[in-house]
C-alpha cells in the first residue's frame, strides 16, 4: 500500500465568508471540500450559531502541499483582517494521489 | 385607549410575553436553545405565510390600489440611509463604512416587527390593508443597495474588485433567502387568489400567531444574548437605535396617509420605515462591505431597535396614526 | 372541463406554483436552503398523515373491499420492470445494473406525488377512495426487490456476497423508514378507526395541504439543482421519464377500473403506476446495486418524471380516466 | 367500565399506538430516525403548549384554589427520595452515588407522561382541573434537589469543589430548558389569561393531540434502542421501575383527595408521583453527580418506567382514583 | 505524562455507505468511531445534503497504526470505487494506549 | 510565509461534558475553541444522539504545546474516570502565532 502526503488545511470561519472561501478554494486549485456547522468562541466573541449572522463553519481540504501554501498566503492577505476565522494545515496521507 | 393603555395591553400579549420569556432565558443563562434548524423552518413558515397572505389580497384589491402606496414606500426606504449616513458620519463619529452600514439597515425593514405589528392590529380590532405586505416586500433591497454604494464609494480603491462585490451585494438583495421567500410567496398568493387561500389557509393562517409567540420566545433570546454588547456599541448609537425609529415611524405614518392608505396601513406603513432589518441587510452587508464591524448594526438593529419596536413602538406608531388621522 | 382546464386550474394551485417558485430558487441560485431537519420533519409527517388517513378509511370501507384492488396495484408494480429493464437494456444501451436500478425506480413510487393527485381531486371536488392509501403503501416495496434481483442476475459473480446484499435489500425495501412509516400509520389508523381520527384530525389533516405546499417548495428546489444534469442522462432517458409515466398512468387507470375502483381511485391507481420512486428506491438501490449510477435513476426520477406528473401528469391521468368512465 | 376495558381503550388510542410503532421501528431495526433538532422542536412545543394552557387555567382559577395542592406535590416530591434511596440503597445493594441518582428521578416528574394522563382523562371524557399543570411545574426540582444532596452527603470528600457543583445543580433543576419552558409559559399563560388564550389556541392547544402521537413515535424509538439495556440493569431496577410507580400513583391519588382535588386532578397528581423524569434529572445528576452511572437511572425510567406508565399506569390510576373517590 | 502514537483515519462518504463503513470499521477491529453529516464536493458532484440521496458523512476513527492501514486497504479494494469518498489518515497522540 | 507550529487537541465526548470542557479550557488558557455535535460509539456504549441523554460533542482547540500538555493532564486525571470520552493531540501548523 503506497501512502502519499498531502496536506489538510482546516479552516474555522464565520458562515458568511464560506462562500468567498469556496471560490478562492476552487481559484487556488483544490479539487473538492468538505464543510460543516460549528460553534465556536474566540477574539471576536462567541460564536453559538442561534442564528446565521452568529454562524461558523469549519471547512476541510486535502491538497498538495504548494496549493497548500499558496492557499493560506490568499487567506493571511485577503481573510484574515476581515473575518471570525481560523486556519491551521497538518500532514496527512491518502492512497490516491490524482485525487488531490 | 389612551397610549399607555395601548402600552399595556401590546406588553401582555403573548407574542409580546414570550419575548420577554426570552430574554429572561438568556440573561439567566438558562440551557434552552432553539436547534439552528428550528430558527430557519419558524423564518421560512413566517416569511410565506405573511407573503402568501398579502399576495391573495394584492388579487382581491387589485394592483391600481397597491401601487402607489407601494412606490412611496420603496421611494422612502431608499431615501432613509442618505440622512441615517450623515447622521452616523457626523454625529455619531462613525467611520464612514459603519455608517454605511446602519445605514442600510434602518433603511431596510424588519419581517418579524411587521408581522407583529398586524397581529397588534389584530388584537385591538384595528382593520387594516391586507396588501401592506407589499410594502414590506418592495422596502427590503432598496435601502441596501443605497447603504452598500454608499459604503462604497467612501471607501474604494480597486475598482474592478468592486463591481463584482457589488454585483454580489445585489444578487443577495434580490436572490437571498429572506426577500426571496417572501416576494416569491407573495406572488404564489396574488397567483393563487381567494381559491388558493382556502386550500392553504389552514397551515398558513389559523395557526400563525402562535407560531408567532414561539418565534419571539426565541428572538428574545437571540436578542438578549447580544444585550452584552451594548457597551461596546456607545451611547449614540442606543440613542439612534431608539430616536430614528420614532422619526421615521412618524414620517412613514404620514407618508401613508398622504398616499391615500387607511388607518391601519398607515401604521404598518409607520411600522416598516421605523423598523431596521436584522436578516437580509446583515447578510448582504457582511458581503459586500465585510470592513464594516458587525457589532455595530446587529447590536443596534438586534437589542435595541427590534425589542423598542414589539415592546413600545408599535402601539406608539397606533397612537400617533390615530392622532393623525382624528 | 377540458384538458387544457384541467392543467391550467393545476398549474395555478398553491401546491404547483410552490414548486415552481422552487425551481426558481435553484435556478437563480438563491441562498434559500430547508435544513435537512426540516426536510426530514415535513417527510415524517406527510407519510404519517396520508398513512393514518388511509388507515381510518380502510377500517370504514373494511378490508373486503381493499384486498383486490390492492392485490392487483402490488402485481402491477412487481411486473413494471420486467418491460422497463428491456426497454432500458436494449432500447436505451444501459449498462444492466443500471437498467435494472432504473427499472426498480418506475415500479415503485411516489408518496408525494400520489399526495398531491389527492390534492388535485380534492379541488376538483373529484371524491375517490380513501383507502387508496393501502396501494402507495404495497406499491413501495416489489418492484425494488424486483429490481435488485434483476441487476443480481444480471452482474453476479459471487454468490454469497450477493445474498447478504440482497438480504439488506430486502430490509430496506420493507423497514426502511418511507415505507416503515406509512404502512406503521396505516397500521395504527386501521387500529384506531375513526374515534383514533377524531383526536388527531387538527394535526394530521386540517394543516395537510398547506405543509404539502411547503414541502413541494423544497421539492422543486431539490429538482432544479438536478435540472443541471439533465445532459448527463441523455436524450433517450429524458423521454424515458415522460412516455413511460403516461403509459404506465392509463394501463394503472384501467387497471383500476378493471378491478372495480371508482372514478377517483382509478385516477389514483394510474398516478401511482406512473410515478417513480425518489425516497425508497435510491436508498435501497445505492445498498444493494451500488455498481449502477445514481445519476440516471435520480435525476430521471427527481427532475424529469416528478415535475412531469405534479404539473401535467395528474389533470392527464384524470381526463384519461373521465374518459375511460364515460 | 372496568380497569380492562380503560387500559384496552388506552391501548387503542393514537397515542399509545404511535409509541408502540416506535418501539417496533427500534426493535426490527428500521433506519427510521427523528432528527435531533426535530425531538427538541417537538419539546419545546409540548412545554409550552401544556405549561400556558395551565397557566390560563391558573388565571380563571385563582392562586387560592391552586396553593394548597401546589405545596402537597411539591412536598410529596422532595419526600419521595427519601424511602426510595433506602430501598435502593439497602434493598437493590445499589452504590449510594447510584441510588441518589435514581432516587432523584423517580422523585421528579415526567411531563410527557403527564400530558398523556392528560389526553386520556379527555379521551374518557373525565374532566380534570387544567391548571394542574402547576403541579407538574412545581414538581419537577425538589426531588433533584434533594437527590443531588443525597448523593453528596453520601460521596462527599472534598466541600469546596461540592459546592460548586451543587450550585451547578441548582442553577440546572431551577434554570435547565424543560423547568425553565414550563414555568416560564405558565408565568406568561397566567399573565394573558383568555384574551392570549383566544389569540394562540390554534397553534397551542387544536393540534395539539396530532403532536403528543408524533412526538410518542420518537419517544418509542427513544425507549426501544434502550431495551437492550435491560439486562445490565437487573431485575431488583426493572421491579422497582413498576412497583413505585404504583405505590407512588396511589399515594398521589390519596394527596390529591386529601388536597381538595377533584377525581381528574387527583388521578393527575398521582400520574406525577407515579412518574420518573427522563430530561431535567438526568441532565441535573449528570453534571453533579457525574460519578453515577447513567445506564441505571435512564434505562430503569425511560425503558421500564415511562412505558409501563404510558401503557398501563395511567389507566390503572385513573381506576384507583374512581374507587378512592367512589 | 505517556503519549502513545496512534493513526487518526477520516473518511469522508456518501451518506448511503455508512453503514457498510462501520461494518467494515468494526470487522477491521476498531474500539470506536465518531461521525458526523457534511457538506461537500468533489470529482462525483456536489452533496449539497439538500435530501439523504446527496448527503455526505465524516467518519474518524483512532486506531493502531497496523489496524490503519488494513482498513485504508479495505477501504481502496471494496470502497473506492463504488462511492462518492475520500480517507487519509495523520499521527495523533492518545493517553490511553488500551482504549485503542 | 512563516508556519509556527502548534497543537490541535481533539475532544469527543457525551454532550453534558461539554460545559465542564469547555470551563477547562478557559482554565487552561486556550484562546478559543469549536465545537460540533456528532454521532459515536465505544466503550461506553453507542451515541446515536437520538436525545441529548445519548448526544455527543466534538471539540477542537489549537494551543502552544505546553499548554496542550496541561489540558490533557486535567482531562486524564479528572474527565476520563468519569464521561464517555476521547481526547488525542496532534500537530498542526499557524500563520499567526499569538492569537493562539
Ligand atoms: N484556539 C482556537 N482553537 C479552535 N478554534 C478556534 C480557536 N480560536 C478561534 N477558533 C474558532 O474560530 C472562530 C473565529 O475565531 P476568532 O476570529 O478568534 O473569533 C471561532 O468562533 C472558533 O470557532
Ligand atoms: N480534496 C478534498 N478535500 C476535502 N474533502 C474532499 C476532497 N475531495 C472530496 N472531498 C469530500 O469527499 C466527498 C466525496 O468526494 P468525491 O468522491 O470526489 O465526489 C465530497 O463530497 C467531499 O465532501
Ligand atoms: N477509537 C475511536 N475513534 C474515534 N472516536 C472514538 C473512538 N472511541 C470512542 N470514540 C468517540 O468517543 C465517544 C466516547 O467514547 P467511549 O468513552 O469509549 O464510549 C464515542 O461515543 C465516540 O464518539
Ligand atoms: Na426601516
Ligand atoms: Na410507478
Ligand atoms: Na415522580
Amino acid at each position: 500500500m503506497n501512502l502519499h502526503p498531502m496536506k489538510l488545511v482546516t479552516i474555522v470561519c464565520e458562515a458568511y465568508a464560506q462562500d468567498a472561501v469556496t471560490k478562492l478554494l476552487r481559484d487556488t486549485g483544490a479539487h473538492g471540500w468538505t464543510s460543516f456547522a460549528v460553534e465556536g468562541d474566540g477574539s471576536q466573541g462567541k460564536r453559538p450559531a442561534d442564528i446565521r449572522e452568529f454562524a461558523n463553519v469549519q471547512i476541510e481540504v486535502v491538497l498538495q502541499p504548494e496549493t497548500a501554501t499558496r492557499l493560506l498566503e490568499r487567506l493571511a492577505t485577503d481573510f484574515f483582517p476581515r473575518y471570525a476565522m481560523i486556519a491551521f494545515e497538518s500532514n496527512v496521507r491518502v492512497l490516491r494521489r490524482d485525487k488531490f | 385607549m389612551s397610549i399607555l393603555d395601548a402600552i399595556q395591553a401590546n406588553l401582555l400579549s403573548p407574542a409580546v410575553l414570550f419575548f420577554a420569556l426570552g430574554l429572561i432565558a438568556a440573561l439567566t443563562k438558562s440551557d434552552l436553545k432553539f436547534p439552528e434548524p428550528l430558527y430557519v423552518a419558524l423564518t421560512i413558515y413566517l416569511l410565506v405565510a405573511i407573503g402568501f397572505k398579502g399576495g391573495v389580497a394584492i388579487a382581491e384589491a387589485g394592483l391600481a390600489k397597491v401601487w402607489l402606496p407601494a412606490c412611496a414606500a420603496m421611494l422612502l426606504g431608499a431615501l432613509i440611509p442618505l440622512w441615517t449616513y450623515p447622521v452616523l458620519r457626523f454625529g455619531g463619529k462613525f467611520p464612514a463604512v459603519d455608517a454605511a452600514a446602519i445605514a442600510a439597515h434602518y433603511g431596510s425593514v424588519s419581517a418579524v416587527t411587521f408581522i407583529a405589528a398586524t397581529n397588534y392590529l389584530k388584537a385591538v380590532n384595528q382593520p387594516f390593508e391586507n396588501y401592506a405586505t407589499a410594502f414590506l416586500a418592495v422596502m427590503e433591497s432598496p435601502a441596501i443597495l443605497v447603504g452598500v454604494v454608499l459604503g462604497k464609494l467612501a471607501t474604494s480603491k480597486s475598482g474592478a474588485r468592486d463591481m463584482t462585490s457589488l454585483k454580489a451585494a445585489m444578487h443577495e438583495a434580490l436572490f437571498g433567502r429572506s426577500i426571496f421567500l417572501l416576494v416569491g410567496a407573495l406572488v404564489v398568493g396574488w397567483l393563487c387568489g381567494k381559491p388558493g387561500m382556502a386550500k392553504v389557509e389552514a397551515f398558513f393562517v389559523t395557526p400563525f400567531q402562535g407560531v408567532l409567540a414561539l418565534f419571539l420566545l426565541e428572538m428574545g433570546m437571540v436578542a438578549g444574548r447580544r444585550l452584552e454588547d451594548l457597551k461596546k456599541v456607545g451611547p449614540f448609537l442606543l440613542a439612534f437605535g431608539i430616536v430614528m425609529p420614532l422619526l421615521h415611524g412618524c414620517l412613514g405614518v404620514w407618508l401613508g396617509k398622504l398616499t391615500g392608505l387607511e388607518l391601519g396601513g398607515a401604521i404598518l406603513m409607520g411600522v416598516l420605515a421605523a423598523s431596521a432589518s436584522y436578516i437580509a441587510a446583515p447578510a448582504a452587508i457582511r458581503m459586500s462591505l465585510p470592513d464594516a464591524n458587525p457589532t455595530f448594526y446587529l447590536t443596534s438593529s438586534l437589542a435595541v431597535t427590534f425589542p423598542f419596536n414589539i415592546a413600545l413602538g408599535i402601539p406608539i406608531y397606533f397612537e400617533v396614526a390615530r392622532w393623525l388621522y382624528s
